[in-house]
């Protein structure tokens, strides 16, 4: 059996290298990786390029990664209006900004998960989305080409891990955490709690291990950002 | 953005709706058991005035179904909350499930009901709601595209005029596109407007006023057919 | 709230006209719909295209519509050696059969319930699979272009029900049916229980209610073919 | 379809391999923790022949990952089958998902192994492995084609000829494909060959069997890198 569990966050964060391409769970305050993302903080990693619906709450959630300037580009659906390291880097140019509809955002990394090369929709037809993309007339409607958004690491949160990885999540801590679970080449879960084998029932696992690499318990390390 | 000026000029000194009561007459809408998304701003008001034995599913676009009124103090859990980060609760038969089946509904047509708001709607219904040209910052699109591209109907509440007096229902739209030919219904504080294949409708009127006075401050033709009768609550 | 319980396999059927596309679940022997298609064979439709994975074993599944000549197209990943009233009519060219690979089956109906206008796929790059589909690289792969496919109705089987239909699998009946439930114009379940509305936990419902149009329960029908 | 003869008559009447020694060597192909589908036929022996201290989590493409042995008599549950609809059993930290998912880890690249059939795999890695030319009736692909097109590493198992004695290791397929340059090992009753972008390099020759006798038997010219040791089962 493969070892998974971590006992600590930097030890889990430990081969991450300058320059990598990191999807981050969480939306709304819930589901956030926090103390994944504070170990890379720590860590000092730069040109990241972060995959996440936002950017961060002042110091909060990815802030701290915008405002030590260790996030290069990122591919986000809202950064937010209190992300205000990440707009100040944005105004300064210091970090660059692919804006992607957030189900858009979603699909294009299920397709990386599930080895799809693209995919039409009609979201973002006639928008600023468009830009430079292909677009066509499929089903009778006018659509572009999304493509796949890959990652080397995915940074999620859950609720439960057992030690082969089989995750839960708790109620709207769900959000984008499952999906960046199979889209990237390594994915890290920070949990509350980590479990044995078979403590989960097979038919309520929402993540299958086969999805999740390494596991951390954020002992007590609650995040009060 | 300022409007022409004329419509600010001659627009009559009368009450208009208030948020609230856009929010109220959009209830309204909501059929009896549908599914139904909220956005920000106006719409987000509008499960507070549901209709007595109208119950309505609401979603939230990181993953909830049945979401119900907001927590109340010393009752929030910060795992459940709305697309705007508030603290909500929950109605029997709801469920949770992750942001990507979340959207596979808003664009996928599962939605009866979505309701945005907006900065411009134009005659063919398309939809400006996103980022006012010149505004600062990197503006955020979040889930209003997907939702805009997929609800089988898709409602629309604004004022109907910006603060300068341009009007917001226009006959192209100038504000970066949320996308095309996608509004059915438009909410005011001046009217209830249909967008229809022969162009915009005119179903009501807010009360003391007039069509000819809500056209005056609408940027495309509005169509009457017959007489338009005022906003009622109930 | 709408009425989504019906007290009969036959009336919940009552409005499939001839010639509906139908997506029936289950796989294996697992989570078919036994008893709506045995409605269906009552009530006698004609010219159904069916979508399932397999195409009946003998008498069972699907196999008295096709022994009856109810279905006159299949989209279909393995028919089946024990199909053997479809093999007939396939045989005898009253049926036509579009092979499909299962998990772009899959995928295919995924897109039609994600208003996605189709992907690009490498599986079946080179294969018979291929013949008539639009080929291209992308991502430095041949690629081809796979269509989604709609339905009018699913027919699904799923353990239990709420009353507004929320449902949930039993193990490995789960397969298709949930992918079915969101892909069709109007999805309807048999299943072994109803229960009250809030007798599920939210965090467990496998297909939310939004999906489900109509359930039945299959009162100690249990199907024996 | 007949082979070109020449193989048969110059065929060693030596043993080969049974179907379970091709399976048992196969199974020291599995690393230890790894993810696994196994397919039609020669494949689905494989699990009993895991090495002791080797846990692999089986994933059946009706949405089980953590499959464990057969069920016996009496504990069948017919909701619980593996992909040939035989009762099975679980591991502890199992999973069930939907077959859509179950798809998602075959092409997405989420399975350390897959192994599958085959009728022919050509010196490229291609596979035909799911229609005999002129065979009756509709043909089924089933999972195949995705397995193909996603595992991290394939093993094709097979015996080396077919019953006519024509090989099935070829320059190019002549059956119907599964998948283009998907094949990375190929197990026989004769060899264990690996597909390389330098050709087919022959690693394991079946005990008693010269690499001479064996490239006989191969439609496609085999790679011996030194001495080619014989096949062992621990």
């Amino acid at each position: 059996m493969r070892k998974k569990v971590y006992s600590s966050m930097d030890e889990i964060v430990a081969d991450v290298p300058n320059g990598a391409r990191i999807m981050f769970g969480g939306f709304g305050g819930a589901g956030f990786p926090n103390n994944l993302i504070q170990a890379l903080v720590r860590k000092g990693v730069k040109n990241i390029t972060a995959i996440s619906n936002n950017c961060g709450t002042r110091d909060g959630e990815l802030g701290l990664m915008f405002k030590n300037n260790q996030i290069k580009h990122v591919i986000a659906s809202f950064p937010g209006p209190h992300a205000n390291y990440f707009q100040e880097r944005f105004a300064a140019k210091e970090v660059t900004l692919e804006l992607v509809p957030q189900g858009i955002l979603c699909e294009r990394m299920r397709a990386a998960a599930a080895g799809l090369q693209g995919f039409y929709t009609t979201v973002g037809v006639g928008t600023e989305v468009a830009d430079g993309k292909e677009e066509r007339v499929l089903e009778g409607q006018r659509c572009i080409l999304e493509m796949p958004i890959h990652a080397d690491y995915a940074f999620i949160k859950a609720q439960k891990a057992d030690e082969l990885g089989n995750l839960t999540y708790r109620l709207a801590a769900r959000n984008f955490n499952p999906i960046m679970a199979m889209a990237a080449k390594t994915t890290i879960a920070e949990v509350d709690e980590i479990v044995p084998v078979g403590s989960i029932e097979p038919e309520q696992v929402m993540t299958p291990a086969i999805f999740v690499h390494r596991v951390v318990q954020a002992k007590g390390l609650h995040y009060a950002g | 953005m300022r409007g022409s000026g004329i419509q600010e000029k001659t627009a009559p000194n009368k009450p208009r709706l208030t948020r609230e009561q856009i929010a109220q007459r959009a209830a309204l809408e909501l059929p009896d058991g549908a599914y139904v998304n909220l956005g920000w701003g106006i719409p987000n008001l509008i499960a507070d005035y549901l209709p007595k034995g109208i119950t309505v599913y609401f979603h939230s676009e990181n993953g909830i179904l049945g979401m119900g009124r907001r927590a109340k103090s010393g009752e929030e859990d910060y795992d459940l909350v709305d697309a705007m980060k508030v603290p909500v609760t929950l109605i029997p038969g709801a469920s949770f499930f992750h942001q990507a089946d979340a959207h596979l509904m808003t664009r996928g047509g599962h939605l009866d009901v979505a309701v945005l708001g907006g900065f411009q709607v134009s005659e063919k219904g398309d939809l400006a709601n996103w980022k006012i040209p010149g505004a600062k910052g990197s503006g955020g699109i979040g889930g209003a595209m997907d939702i805009a591209a997929g609800a089988k109907k898709l409602i629309v509440c604004m004022e109907h005029t910006t603060k300068d007096g341009a009007p917001k229902i226009v006959k192209q739209c100038t504000y970066p596109l949320t996308g095309l030919a996608c509004v059915d219904t438009i909410v005011t504080d001046l009217a209830v407007i249909d967008v229809r294949p022969e162009g915009l409708v005119l179903r009501e009127v807010a009360p003391r006023w007039t069509p000819e006075e809500v056209q005056k401050l609408t940027g495309a033709p509005l169509i009457a057919k017959g007489r338009v009768p005022e906003i009622r609550f109930d």
